[in-house]
């Protein structure tokens, strides 16, 4: 029996796959199509700290090998999820690692502050994707300095492992991570899924009810991987590697590329069993090919020579 | 809900643009009820990606196999109809959603669809025929090879009214008829489909009686089980229209009282 | 007859369809499918300054809804471009814009006088996805103040209308594209590939040759259109709009979008004849929408009340 | 060079890993030479996204059909054998490529072919047999029943060796019985296809014998028609191997001259 386990940032998982924030379940409900304790951990939808309705309809809308969706985040009164989603999430028998957002340095602060005081989870996610409207509508997560403070002033409401999630970017990918390190945090998360939109050529207007959505599954694999290679070499953080996974093999290829544990998106929609499938899968190719430690294979895709910065608050 | 092989038991053509699928499927057909959906992965491939939703048409008397009616719109259902063949098997999920609400006590209730929006109902007359409920439809389509399993409410014995834009006749909306049939008669309920001018109709109708009354609502689906908040609609949280929120048709739908929708 | 024709940097094009460069033909050389003539510009692949065999191999993969890619943009000597590219190319019944690349600001320069002295071209593309190793290796195209320098630089060489070529990138998107308007160029082209990674779970390394490489295809057409729609609201430049295209529905999405010329790509490799039979029902369709100036489309999907910043340089 | 819809005549197992896919392409057809190629479109879809690559392995005495003979592989082959079926088209696109050169005074040449690599020999083999060339086949495979067409080699009358990996006989290679042959007949040509081991072999007893020997080679593609430079390898440029280079095997090939590709 090959070991699966893998420890990130301080949070202990039995297998490295889990699922992507929003792509899984409302808060404290899951659909049942096999045991949530299957996975490694369980990333819940983003909470706000205030009641949001989320976007107009229509939400969704199929892109080629892939979702473009702009859902916006709806988000329950903070007593309901205090009293109703978090209880249920403690009593399960794995990490729950919970998404944040806030629309200000301050939200994100205050969001922070009320979840760890729920005493019910194993690390938080801080996910970066909001627009900073103080900074002309740029993601917080794609400017370094925002994101610097963001995560620092996260890493003073909170002791539980932080990881930051972000959307794909080019230019600031190296840079931001760096910062978020510098700041504190425990892992990253990526990708986010890149903005998007479709026009229809009938009416010649957006099809998404926000007019600008974001890209999701297996069409944005190849940047993914590419940017968590980036990353892996860029910073000592652990990496939670996502983008279009969906089989045992996607999962090699992000855990090559540099991720710690891989999670589960877009592809639940249309193959709720992929993940549990994929658990299977990759332990049948580890014994095969004689790997008994799964963590073997973390960031094996880098050159023999390569030496990764060493971590420095991760175990 | 449950996801499952389903053999292909047929797939013909059935009237106008539709089609009829058939599989084997004991557990959800058995668990099924009227208004509720199935939705369908038409290919193990990234085209299509997402799966299709669709109404459950019929079940057989066994409760061992599923219809499905559809019309070819997209690539989805034109590879649905291309390689659904007998010898295929169709990967399935349901039953999904909430279904229609037949109130213990009815004896007489109204059913209106237009269109493909038909298809939702011809297992809530089955039913209603299985409780002793008379069921009356009230059908429209577009051209009258497009109405739907007219000869399934007839089975029933209630009556059938129809209405086909392309054929002259003494109504203007297919409601016209249920409007004047209403004059003699007590529904107890009423069902509508397939566009909100019916709705509207239907939700008023309802309203003046104080009978129920509800719709089989249709919105874009990414997962069709509750997970990705996708499938919203607009709907009125109280009677009078003045609070407004967003449902999910496949959770808290695919069915709604015909208040929430009238003016979705 | 609807009118097709659109004036783009000053080039009049008889139709707004054109290729992305790289993908139809070499520099002189094109596969014979349809007349070259039938598109409204065509856009070559990039020369450099210097003979350059290109990346090894494996240079091309499918991946979801699209090609990952590294070709390395191979160029043939200097000499042999002059002498039998250039007249084949200035020989065509239509507007030719040769697209051009550098390894340094000083190669952008002269490879932009050279292409300029040969007196062939209607216009010069500025590539601008090239690693800026002095700059850690961060794109030209990705930081405002190299854009700047390079296109300013340009600028000084040629009198031909100028276009720069950017990858996509969200948070350089916009400021670059501004820094490029004010060093005086007379359009954008976007989107270049983005850079893409695959990795062989059985080898556990990159499955190009290259290692790191780009992504193309119907895979990024939801990201393209949210760029081109982004930079109509940001700058005054006209757009030529790519990535992804492969239908006539394809091209009405970018005009809507805000691109003012279309080009088609990756598509071309599988469906030869993409170019020639959208053109054909572009025109059907305007007929069918009564539609009688293309033009009309470009930035239809934009909000009634919106207006777009002032064009400075263009007709 | 042309892009056609050409009808499916059939689409048949051939033998143990191999189909045979046949369809009428006249225009096509009659300007193939051996060794060139065809790109296949399997699906007017996304997935698969690019063309398919292929040998020709025979046209039929009339020129009016080609076949293809294929290994099922991957995602493309498998749908390649699903739903090519008679009743449905399949784009292509074709000829491709530079084919294998049979100098005008040659009198005997080898067939030297592996696995797959075989299917791209036949169509050289018929040639040779209309120019009264006496064509020998040296063919191997892993297991006995993946020996492709060894029947196509016979019919012309040449002597045809055969070792399959998993049948133990007297030789190591299939080129053993080359070399023997060699010793006592003087080849004019040999063309190799579908394996490095092979084509270093074959090079090695060209060079000795200076004669001219070509090779078959594949490499993923894009276009297939020498718009994408994306399907290089490395080759020597000159016989010694002091110089190297990319060539494209769409466009400088398929086939190569063994003395460029050997240490490929
Ligand atoms: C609860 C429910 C029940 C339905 N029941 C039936 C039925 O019984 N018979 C029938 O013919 N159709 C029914 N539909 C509509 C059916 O789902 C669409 O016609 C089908 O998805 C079209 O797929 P396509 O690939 O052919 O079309 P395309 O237009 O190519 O589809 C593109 C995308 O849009 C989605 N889409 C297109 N139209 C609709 C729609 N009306 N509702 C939801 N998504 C849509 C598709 O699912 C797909 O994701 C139902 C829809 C819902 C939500
Ligand atoms: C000039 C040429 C001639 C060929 N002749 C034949 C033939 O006669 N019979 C035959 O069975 N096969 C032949 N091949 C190989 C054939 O193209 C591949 O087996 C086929 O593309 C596999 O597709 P797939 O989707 O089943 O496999 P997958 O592995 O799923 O394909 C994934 C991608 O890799 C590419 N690919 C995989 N293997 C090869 C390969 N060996 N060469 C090039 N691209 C590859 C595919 O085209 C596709 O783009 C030839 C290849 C070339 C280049
Ligand atoms: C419908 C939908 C909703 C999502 N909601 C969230 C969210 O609330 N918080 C978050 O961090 N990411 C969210 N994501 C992003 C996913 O977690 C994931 O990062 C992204 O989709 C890329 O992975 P995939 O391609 O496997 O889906 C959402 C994605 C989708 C498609
Ligand atoms: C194989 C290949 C080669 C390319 N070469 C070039 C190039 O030389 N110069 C350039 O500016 N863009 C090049 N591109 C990018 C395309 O011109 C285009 O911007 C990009 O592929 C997006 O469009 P598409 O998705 O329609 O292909 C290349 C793309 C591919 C796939
Ligand atoms: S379709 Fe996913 S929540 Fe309804
Ligand atoms: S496959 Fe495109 S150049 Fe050879």
């Amino acid at each position: 029996m090959p070991d699966l386990s893998i420890t990130i940032a301080g949070i202990e998982m039995k297998n490295p796959l889990t699922v992507g924030s929003g792509t899984y379940g409302h808060h404290g409900r899951f659909s049942q199509f096999f045991p949530v304790e299957t996975m490694g951990a369980l990333v819940p939808k983003t909470i706000r700290p205030h009641q949001w309705p989320g976007n107009p309809p229509q939400r969704v809308l199929e892109v080629p090998a892939g979702l473009h969706s702009s859902v916006g985040i709806p988000s329950i009164p903070w007593e309901q999820f205090e009293t109703e989603d978090a209880p249920r999430l403690k009593a399960l028998n794995l990490p729950v690692i919970q998404s944040v957002i806030g629309r200000t340095e301050d939200e994100y602060a205050e969001v922070v502050r009320r979840c760890t005081e729920l005493d019910a989870f194993a690390g938080l996610e801080l996910n970066l994707s909001c627009p900073n409207l103080k900074q002309g509508g740029l993601d917080f997560g794609y400017d370094p300095e925002a994101a610097f403070r963001l995560v620092s002033r996260a890493r003073q409401q909170t002791d539980l492992p932080l990881i930051a999630k972000l959307a794909p970017d080019y230019s600031s990918l190296v840079p931001v991570a760096q910062a978020i390190e510098a700041a504190g945090a425990d892992a990253v998360a990526l990708v986010n899924a890149p903005r998007a939109m479709c026009i229809d050529a009938d009416t010649l207007k957006p099809m998404i009810g926000n007019g600008v959505g974001a890209l999701s599954g297996p069409a944005i694999k190849p940047m993914a991987v590419y940017m968590v290679w980036t990353l892996y070499r860029a910073i000592s953080l652990p990496i939670f590697g996502m983008g279009g996974v969906a089989t045992y093999r996607d999962v090699i290829e992000f855990m090559a590329a540099g991720a710690a544990a891989v999670a589960f998106g877009t592809v639940s929609y249309v193959d709720p069993m992929a993940l549990p499938r994929a658990l299977r899968e990759l332990e049948a190719w580890m014994v095969q090919n004689g790997i008994d430690d799964v963590t073997q294979l973390v960031g094996a895709a880098h050159d023999a020579d390569f030496e990764r910065p060493q971590s420095r608050r991760v175990a | 809900m449950e996801q499952i092989d389903a053999p292909v038991v047929s797939n013909v053509h059935l009237t106008g643009e539709y089609w009829l699928l058939e599989v084997e499927a004991p557990s959800v057909a058995a668990a099924l009820e009227p208004g509720q959906f199935v939705n369908i992965r038409i290919r193990d491939s990234l085209a299509p990606f997402l799966r299709r939703p669709f109404s459950v048409y019929r079940v057989n008397p066994e409760k061992t196999r599923l219809q499905v009616a559809y019309k070819i719109l997209g690539n989805g259902t034109r590879l649905m109809k291309e390689t659904l063949q007998p010898g295929t098997a169709c990967d399935l999920i349901g039953p999904l959603g909430k279904g229609f609400e037949l109130p213990e006590d009815a004896k007489t209730i109204a059913l209106v669809g237009r269109g493909i929006g038909i298809a939702a109902l011809p297992m809530l007359a089955d039913l209603a025929a299985a409780r002793g409920v008379t069921s009356h439809a009230f059908l429209s389509a577009r051209s009258r090879d497009n109405l739907v399993g007219a000869e399934i409410f007839a089975s029933h014995g209630g009556q059938v009214f129809t209405h086909a834009d392309d054929t002259p006749d003494d109504v203007a909306l297919v409601t016209d008829h249920l409007l004047r049939m209403a004059e003699s008669t007590a529904f107890d309920a009423l069902y509508v489909c397939g566009s909100n001018r019916l709705i509207r109709q239907v939700d008023q109708l309802a309203r003046a009686r104080g009978i129920p009354a509800q719709s089989a609502m249709e919105q874009h689906m990414a997962c069709g089980f509750g997970d990705c908040h996708g499938c919203i609609i607009e709907v009125n949280l109280d009677r009078d229209g003045d609070t407004r929120g967003y449902r999910e048709v496949c959770h808290h739908g695919p069915v709604f009282d015909t208040w929430e929708v009238a003016n979705a």
